[in-house]
């Protein structure tokens, strides 16, 4: 089960692959290649697309170079992204992990614990905690973080749960391995592959949650954020209605190709296509 | 119902109760670590201020006591039902997100529905052709759906449908100023439900329309299928009679935590709608620092989705006689 | 004695504002914006925008004040000042009723005055200090003693300022959560009807209103819509017929105003004159040097601002006094636009390239806008700065804190210096907590005095002169760095006549506002 | 007589990529009226092609790529679908073999079977009712009016197996395909549905075709063989003349791999030295139990009692819920006892934590049942084998190498150190389960269904290892088992288990030729084809050439 192989067969997981790819180029370099602030008034406001070769995306509400406001944007969306679903991971894995190999009242613990962040609607808190330790690209992220690793946290138990009566973890047992060790090892190589889709569309609902939060003005107003362009935008969708949708194309294909190599990667890693669902 | 799944569904009420405690005190806690002091808010909104007038505002919100002794009074509160008052508007919290709630309820309500009966026959529709030109469709239109912004389609979708072709009305719930009266009231509120509903519920849509498709093709692998097969029934009535029903089941799950998210996670469309919910109260509350009703209404939302959870495990254990409750 | 202005009525007032008009109607309805939703209606307790907005037309105090800020009887229908200024003497109207049908007479102006505004009404407390006693000889007249000539108490009685409350009401109540805030009773051209939260406001045609043949209107219906789009759609939509000022993102204001059969006025906010400004915090850091802050005025570029974000509407601020508020001096320099000069003066300080905090102000697109372009103004001249984003509450906390190095604002006027400006400038209105008094900590002794002179001084000649020295004054110390004075467009349908004819606009606007069919 | 069903020249091409060209070619046979029609063959030989091909339930990707199957006169292989569905259910019907899985866990017992009626008749709801009625008496069902309302998941799994036999038979078909349906069952289920299945056959004189790859089935039931290899009909025959004087090399191989129900003599061992004792070991599971829910209990081991001796193979027998399994995992620490004692040597290990446990963990190691699942995918063989000495402190390049010694031992390539596990079959992986047991040099080895899930060739190969290394290693093997046949072969003494407790213990020999205890005796009974190769005297199987080299594919 050759995943690269499988993988590169699927050919919409590669179109997004490709995208994706793209755009992370343009995140590490462009801001290097493409000079010129996102902030600089350079030109006359709301200068449509493609009428100034200079600028070709037009510039915004006060004048300010869309183009370079997109590049820099990538950087940000995706780091964030990238940023906050790693944490949700390092917080959710390891919570899961020990709920489910251990189970009992650890789990009991743990799962309860994790309940909590599941019973509290997780936008409302987002927006909560972004608006109280003030907007920043920490706090944005962070909070994206907080809000979204409980569904990792019970995919892992699950997944746990299922595989600590494999027959190979139990080998492991009356091998005298540690239970670090059957947990590192063992059973979590083995339970990646869910993790890793997970992983893939959690990225791009964390793109999705960090627009939103611009939108509603929480963004960190120090960094040039697809997010933000839509929120600044916003008001002026009428007379000048590229100025959100180039952004919101932006994200939109980003988010898309995510869940398309998402898919690719489900279908890849358990062909059986087992749907895994939380809880 | 027997009485087994009386006290179940008893046991789980507790255990809710004390997870609402538990969440009241976080929130609390998250609350009060904001910058801004409210009686500045207030006081700030109020034009020019002196220190008289914050001491006054501190008292009347009893922001000069203690913290500990705050909690305390705000937990003793709640657990007699009582969620304080709103400090900007002087009326009991309850009554100002009773105000707000069937606003939501209906908005969420129906996009929740619409969702579950689109999604689901979507991705139905996509199974039964599994791999054919329509499953591609459906599979890349939720696609699509999943991965607009919610905010961006409303604002597109109150443009198109507004501004330009004026069909529906773009913001409020009702049209004001007309006094309208039994039905004609009913099919104005259902016209102005129309583009938030349907904005908020695409999305859900979506999810939906890809989970039914994945768990249907799940099922129609399953040996039980091929018993029915050999019964010699037409494909129909395998995929009505038995791949459905089965396929359904983990949908109900998702939907019972969605249900439950939906109450607090509508701020966006109510927005952009203005559509008067309780999202909206909350995002206004937050930065009016308006403790007692932030908290208010983070507790209702938590509240729904607790109760929508278990509504959901009854369900499950009505359609799926596997499950008992008591397990 | 003699008589220093005599009350023409209302009805003139109405005829003067528009001879060209064609012959009221009455009847329809008019649906108006409220933005942000009022925390409550109760004017002259909660001083939001919005609550004057609505409050005015429910409420009144005893005067109404015209463009030019000259007096003009509501309540009142007559008043006269003695020789030395001192003793201000109000003949009421008679025969005018509460909404709910108690007569309105002079104990109800003693109360509200002496007993509820002191309580309740902050900003109106300090100029109340000059005012010895209040009395009520019989029950259509008032007479208030003062301790000194104070120049702008004629300016007073604004409904925003001065509201009244019905005595029998709230006597001996606890005015905060008197039940009748939910439901305000006043004496003005509409009533209360319902407020549907975050929905609708409903105020109804008053019928026994005092000033005969007004209102026009039958309904009035102040929406709440939180989204600025949505406020542009519900216009154009024809679901509301009144933007008032501030309700539309400046954005939107040229589409709005090419629309068809769309009318726009800048009027209405003279009374205010909003001035809008930077905090430069003088206590700390690089801002400590005037050179500075002059480099700061030196390195906007206003006009780009006014320009590109208010759509042209205002005028660059060049002093502390607004143009339409009295005492106003045209004489003083302006600081043009001058990145160099700017560089030059943060040369000559030495100006090590510190970063400073920029606190943009939380109300909306535009000021954030604005706060972008300043900081790249500032930073092209190379003062480094970093934006702080902020809610209202954490900005509030933050300037009344004085956890600031530049932060926007805006400042009412209220038509007169005393009034609206020296409380920003004035060293004894320099307090922890507040942040809407001396929040930059400019201290200079000759201001405090020539502030305190020109507000008691008399006659008005007296003051002027006093004023033009300590505007000239502040203008070189640049305590606050100006930007400009705002003009908030009202954008209306134009079957609406008579929308605007007072100088605070739309707070007061619908009682003689009709709809031409 | 002319025959119901004719399969002709019937070839099944595969999708590509797999790893045959063909799922059959070319078969050829004949199902007669009121016979029962065997096909026999192991996994991957396509037994069960043909009857999916009748049903329908070829998979798409699937098809048939020549010949033809006549049932009255029409090619089911070209049918129309709509033609074939009628038939389906009605003249032909199919039952399966997994009754756990095989029903509509949402649908009520009755409505299932109602369905057919529904589907193929004009009954009304009344009728369709009573004749399921009659019919879960007909299948002998407990207390039917009860079945009747109830769901598949309170029935057991022969109580299921008779439901869908209920629905299979509803309409009288002409044909009824049985496809492997006791092979998930205990050995006394099995018999009695055996048993049903013959009653009604005859009764209704159904021809019935019967998947499986038990050749003791075949013996009890089979009117008619048909064995099948990787596809090819190999051979075709009367019960007697195949089982009894097969022609055809492959089917020589599978009846001799077939363990012969009469226990050797053996010789009793030497010297008895106890290595593991077993002394009224007891464990109850408690499932359930909510917070107001009390959960019910089952006593899985209940006052366990044995001792295990240098050299020896002690079988552990009995049906699924005996409790076997409990015991054997409670003896190697996997699961903690309730009480009783366990011995290793003179120690007393159950109440050790993990720490002190570490060197017993050497001592005693155990060979699992599911060789897909007992191998982490994750790993290469040689990681596996040597993980445990590792663990055990011995250096990696020395485990390593030791590995590779016991790769000898158990006769696999050295190659496979570094390949996975996906890369072998299924007789090798239970092999490489063998070597990582084998790794400690225990003294015990606790084989827990070490076999049950290998074809019989297989089987006959490593319970041969087993020997081989018990002799070589001087082990002692604690063999968990259901199937009494491979007891019978390979074990010293037995010990019978019902419903945990311990009904019967004694040397193999006697325990098979006198039981004492009555459950012994009906588990004996039950064994398919008893009388069949009961006679063949100490024919220890060895005729099975050792696997072909690793199939770089999966099977």
């Amino acid at each position: 089960m050759n995943i690269i192989k499988t993988l590169s067969q699927n050919k919409v997981a590669m179109v997004g692959f490709f995208v994706l790819a793209i755009f992370c180029l343009i995140a590490a370099f462009g801001p290097l290649l493409y000079d010129g602030s996102p902030w600089k008034m350079v030109q006359r406001p709301f200068l449509p697309p493609f009428e100034n070769s200079n600028y070709l995306l037009g510039t915004d509400t006060l004048g300010r170079d869309v183009l370079a406001g997109l590049i820099y944007g990538t950087r940000i969306s995706l780091l964030v992204g990238l940023v906050s679903t790693l944490i949700a991971l390092l917080i959710g894995i390891p919570l899961g992990a020990y709920a489910g190999y251990f189970g009992g009242w650890v789990d009991e613990l743990l799962m309860r614990f994790t309940e909590i962040f599941q019973t509290v609607p997780s936008f409302a808190l987002a927006i909560v905690i972004v608006a109280i330790f003030e907007p920043s690209v920490y706090s944005i992220t962070s909070a994206i973080a907080i809000v979204s690793w409980p569904p990792v946290a019970r995919l892992v138990r699950g997944e746990f749960m299922s595989l600590r009566s494999q027959e190979y973890v139990l080998a492991a047992k009356l091998n005298g391995q540690t239970h670090r060790n059957i947990i590192m090892r063992e059973i979590l190589p083995n339970s990646l592959s869910p993790i890793i889709v997970l992983a893939s569309l959690m990225v791009a609902t964390a793109i999705l949650l960090e627009s939103s939060l611009s939108f509603l003005g929480l963004g960190d107003p120090e960094i040039m954020s697809w997010g933000y362009m839509i929120g600044a935008a916003k008001t002026v969708v009428r007379q000048a209605w590229w100025l959100s949708f180039i952004p919101g194309l932006a994200i939109a294909l980003t988010v898309l190709s995510l869940n398309l190599l998402g898919e690719g990667l489900n279908e890849a890693l358990n062909p059986k296509m087992s749907g895994k669902r939380e809880n | 119902m027997n009485l087994q799944t009386l006290l179940y569904i008893g046991g789980r009420l507790i255990k809710g109760v004390i997870i609402l405690l538990i969440i009241a005190v976080f929130n609390f806690f998250l609350i009060r670590a904001a910058p801004g002091d409210p009686a500045k808010v207030m006081a700030g909104e109020a034009g020019a201020t002196d220190e008289v007038f914050l001491q006054q505002l501190r008292e009347q919100f009893g922001l000069d006591q203690p913290l500990y002794y705050q909690l305390w009074v705000y937990i003793s509160n709640l657990l007699h039902f009582d969620m304080g008052m709103s400090y900007r508007q002087n009326i009991p919290v309850f009554d100002l997100i009773m105000d707000r709630l069937p606003a939501t309820l209906l908005l969420t309500g129906t996009a929740f529905l619409l969702s579950i009966a689109l999604g689901v026959l979507a991705g139905v529709i996509a199974s039964v052709n599994y791999k054919k030109w329509v499953d591609s469709l459906i599979t890349i239109l939720s696609l699509i759906f999943y991965a607009t912004p919610l905010f961006w389609l409303a604002i597109m979708a109150s443009l198109f449908f507004s501004v330009y072709l004026g069909w529906l009305p773009g913001f409020g719930m009702e049209t004001v100023g007309v006094e309208l009266s039994g039905w004609d009231r009913v099919i104005d509120i259902a016209l102005h439900l129309v583009l938030p509903a349907t904005t908020l519920g695409l999305f859900f849509t979506a999810v939906y329309a890809r989970m039914t498709r994945t768990s249907m093709i799940e099922t129609s692998r399953l040996d039980f299928v091929k018993t029915a097969i050999a019964k010699g029934m037409t494909p129909s009535r395998v995929t009505r009679k038995h791949v459905l029903r089965n396929a359904l089941l983990p949908v109900i799950t998702l939907a019972g935590i969605q249900a439950g998210q939906l109450i607090g996670g509508a701020v966006l469309t109510e927005t952009v709608f203005a559509w008067p919910g309780i999202g909206r109260l909350m995002f206004e509350a937050l930065f009016q620092r308006d403790y007692n009703l932030l908290l208010g209404v983070f507790f209702i939302s938590s509240a729904m989705v607790v109760l929508f959870n278990l509504i959901t495990d009854v369900i499950y254990c009505v359609v799926d006689p596997r499950i008992e409750l008591s397990k | 004695m003699k008589k220093i202005s005599v009350g023409a009525s209302v009805a003139c007032l109405v005829l003067a504002a528009n001879v060209y008009a064609a012959e009221p109607k009455d009847g329809g309805a008019i649906n108006v914006v409220v933005q942000p939703e009022p925390p409550s209606l109760m004017i002259g307790m909660y001083s939001n925008g919005t609550t004057q907005q609505v409050g005015g037309n429910i409420f009144e105090g005893l005067l109404r004040y015209d463009k030019e800020l000259n007096p003009h009887p509501l309540l009142a229908k007559s008043w006269e000042n003695s020789e030395d200024g001192k003793t201000w003497t109000f003949h009421l109207e008679k025969d005018v009723l509460w909404h709910d049908g108690k007569p309105f007479t002079s104990a109800d102006v003693v109360f509200s005055v002496d007993k509820m505004l002191r309580k309740t009404n902050a900003r109106l407390r300090t100029s109340l200090e000059f005012v010895e006693s209040i009395s009520a000889p019989d029950d259509y007249t008032v007479v208030f003693k003062l301790n000194k000539p104070f120049g702008p108490f004629i300016r007073l009685f604004e409904v925003g300022t001065m509201p009244m409350y019905p005595k029998h009401i709230y006597a001996g109540t606890d005015y905060k959560i008197n039940p009748a805030n939910q439901h305000p009773i006043g004496t003005g051209p509409f009533k209360f009807v319902e407020w549907k939260k975050g929905s609708y406001i409903h105020l109804t045609k008053n019928d026994h209103y005092h000033v005969s043949g007004l209102p026009h209107i039958n309904d009035l219906y102040w929406h709440v819509i939180p989204d600025a789009a949505s406020r542009a759609v519900a216009f154009e939509t024809g679901k509301i017929d009144v933007l008032p000022g501030g309700s539309v993102e400046n954005f939107d204001v040229p589409r709005l105003t090419e629309l068809d059969n769309t009318c726009v006025t800048t009027d209405g906010w003279e009374f205010f004159s909003p001035h809008s400004l930077l905090w430069l915090n003088n206590r700390q850091g690089p801002m400590a040097d005037k050179r500075f802050r002059q480099a700061v005025m030196y390195a906007m570029d206003r006009e780009f601002a006014k320009n590109v974000l208010w759509n042209g509407f205002g005028k660059v601020a060049n002093g502390p006094v607004g143009s339409k508020t009295k005492f106003y001096d045209k004489s003083l320099p302006n600081y043009e636009y001058d990145p160099a000069k700017a560089k030059k003066l943060l040369k000559e300080m030495g100006y090590d390239g510190t970063p400073v905090r920029l606190l943009p102000m939380p109300y909306g697109e535009t000021w954030q806008r604005w706060a972008e372009v300043v900081k790249q103004n500032l930073e092209e001249v190379g003062i480094k700065t970093k934006m702080v984003s902020t809610d209202v509450a954490g900005w509030n906390q933050k300037v009344a804190d004085w956890d600031y190095d530049i932060s926007f604002t805006y400042l009412y006027q209220y038509g007169d210096p005393a009034l609206g400006v020296s409380r920003n400038y004035i060293s004894s209105n320099i307090s922890k907590g507040s942040s809407w008094n001396n929040v930059e900590g400019y201290e200079n002794a000759q201001v405090d005095k020539l502030f305190a002179e020109a507000a008691v001084a008399f006659p008005d000649s007296k003051r002027q002169e006093l004023y033009s020295k300590v505007q000239r004054q502040l203008v070189e110390d640049v305590p606050v760095a100006w930007l400009m004075e705002l003009e908030f467009p009202t954008i209306y349908n134009c079957k609406v006549q008579n929308l605007i004819d007072s100088g605070i606009g739309i707070n007061d606007a619908f009682g003689t506002a009709w709809i031409k069919q | 007589m002319k025959p119901l069903l004719q399969v002709e020249d019937l070839t099944i091409r595969l999708p590509k990529g797999g790893d045959r060209e063909f799922a059959i070619q070319k078969v050829n046979y004949n199902l007669m009226p009121g016979e029962i029609l065997c096909v026999v063959g192991e996994s991957g030989s396509g037994k069960s092609m043909t009857a999916n091909a009748i049903m329908g339930l070829l998979p798409k990707t699937i098809q048939v790529d020549a010949g033809t199957i006549i049932f009255d006169g029409v090619d089911l292989a070209s049918l129309e679908e709509r033609r074939a569905r009628e038939l389906r259910g009605n003249r032909i019907s199919m039952i399966f073999q997994e009754p756990m899985t095989a029903l509509n866990p949402l649908m009520r017992v009755a409505d299932q079977i109602g369905e057919v009626f529904l589907i193929h008749t004009n009954m009304n709801a009344k009728q369709r009712d009573e004749r399921a009625l009659a019919l879960l008496v007909d299948v002998g069902l407990p207390d039917p009016e009860k079945m009747m309302k109830a769901y598949p998941h309170q029935l057991s799994g022969g109580q299921r197996q008779r439901v869908m036999i209920a629905m299979a038979l509803a309409l009288e078909p002409a044909i009824l395909i049985a496809d492997e349906p006791t092979t998930a069952l205990d050995v006394t289920t099995q018999a009695q549905i055996l048993k049903l299945i013959k009653e009604l056959q005859e009764k209704h004189n159904t021809a019935v075709m019967f998947i499986t790859h038990d050749f003791g089935v075949v013996a009890e039931i089979a009117d008619r063989v048909v064995v099948m290899e990787k596809g090819q009909m190999v051979e075709i025959g009367g019960s007697d003349d195949v089982l009894n004087n097969p022609q055809h090399e492959y089917t020589k191989k599978l009846i001799a791999a077939v363990p012969p129900l009469v226990a050797p003599h053996r010789e009793a061992l030497l010297e008895v030295t106890p290595v593991l004792t077993v002394n009224n070991l007891c464990k109850t599971y408690s499932t359930g139990g909510g917070w107001f829910s009390k959960a019910r209990v089952v006593k899985a081991a209940d006052d366990v009692t044995f001792t295990l001796h240098r050299g020896e193979t002690l079988g552990l027998v009995g049906e699924s819920g005996s409790g076997k399994s409990t015991v054997s995992r409670c003896v190697v620490r996997l699961l903690d006892s309730d009480s009783g004692e366990i011995l290793i040597g003179e120690d007393a290990i159950q109440d050790l934590n993990t720490a002190e446990l570490a060197p017993y963990r050497k001592r005693i190691q155990m060979v699992f049942q599911d060789p897909f699942a007992s191998l982490n995918p994750r790993k290469t063989i040689g990681q596996i084998i040597a993980d445990g000495p590792i663990a055990q402190g011995m250096e990696p390049a020395k485990a390593l190498a030791k590995a590779a010694e016991l790769l000898d031992l158990v006769e696999l390539p050295r190659a496979a150190l570094d390949r996975y596990p996906h890369e072998f079959s299924g007789g090798q992986r239970q092999r490489v389960g063998i070597a990582r047991a084998l790794a400690h040099d225990p003294e015990i080895l606790v084989a827990d269904e070490a076999i049950s899930a290998l074809d019989v060739s297989v089987q006959a190969q490593i319970l041969d290892l087993l020997d081989t290394l018990k002799v070589r290693l001087n082990l002692a093997i604690l063999f968990v088992v259901h199937d009494l046949r491979v007891a019978a072969q390979v074990c010293d003494r037995v010990i019978v288990m019902q419903k945990g407790k311990v009904v019967e213990m004694g040397v193999t020999k006697t325990v098979f030729e006198a039981p004492s205890h009555e459950y012994t005796k009906s588990l004996i009974d039950s064994i398919p084809g008893a009388s069949w190769r009961s006679d063949l005297p100490d024919h220890i199987p060895q005729e099975g050439q050792p696997e072909k080299q690793p199939a770089m594919s999966s099977v």
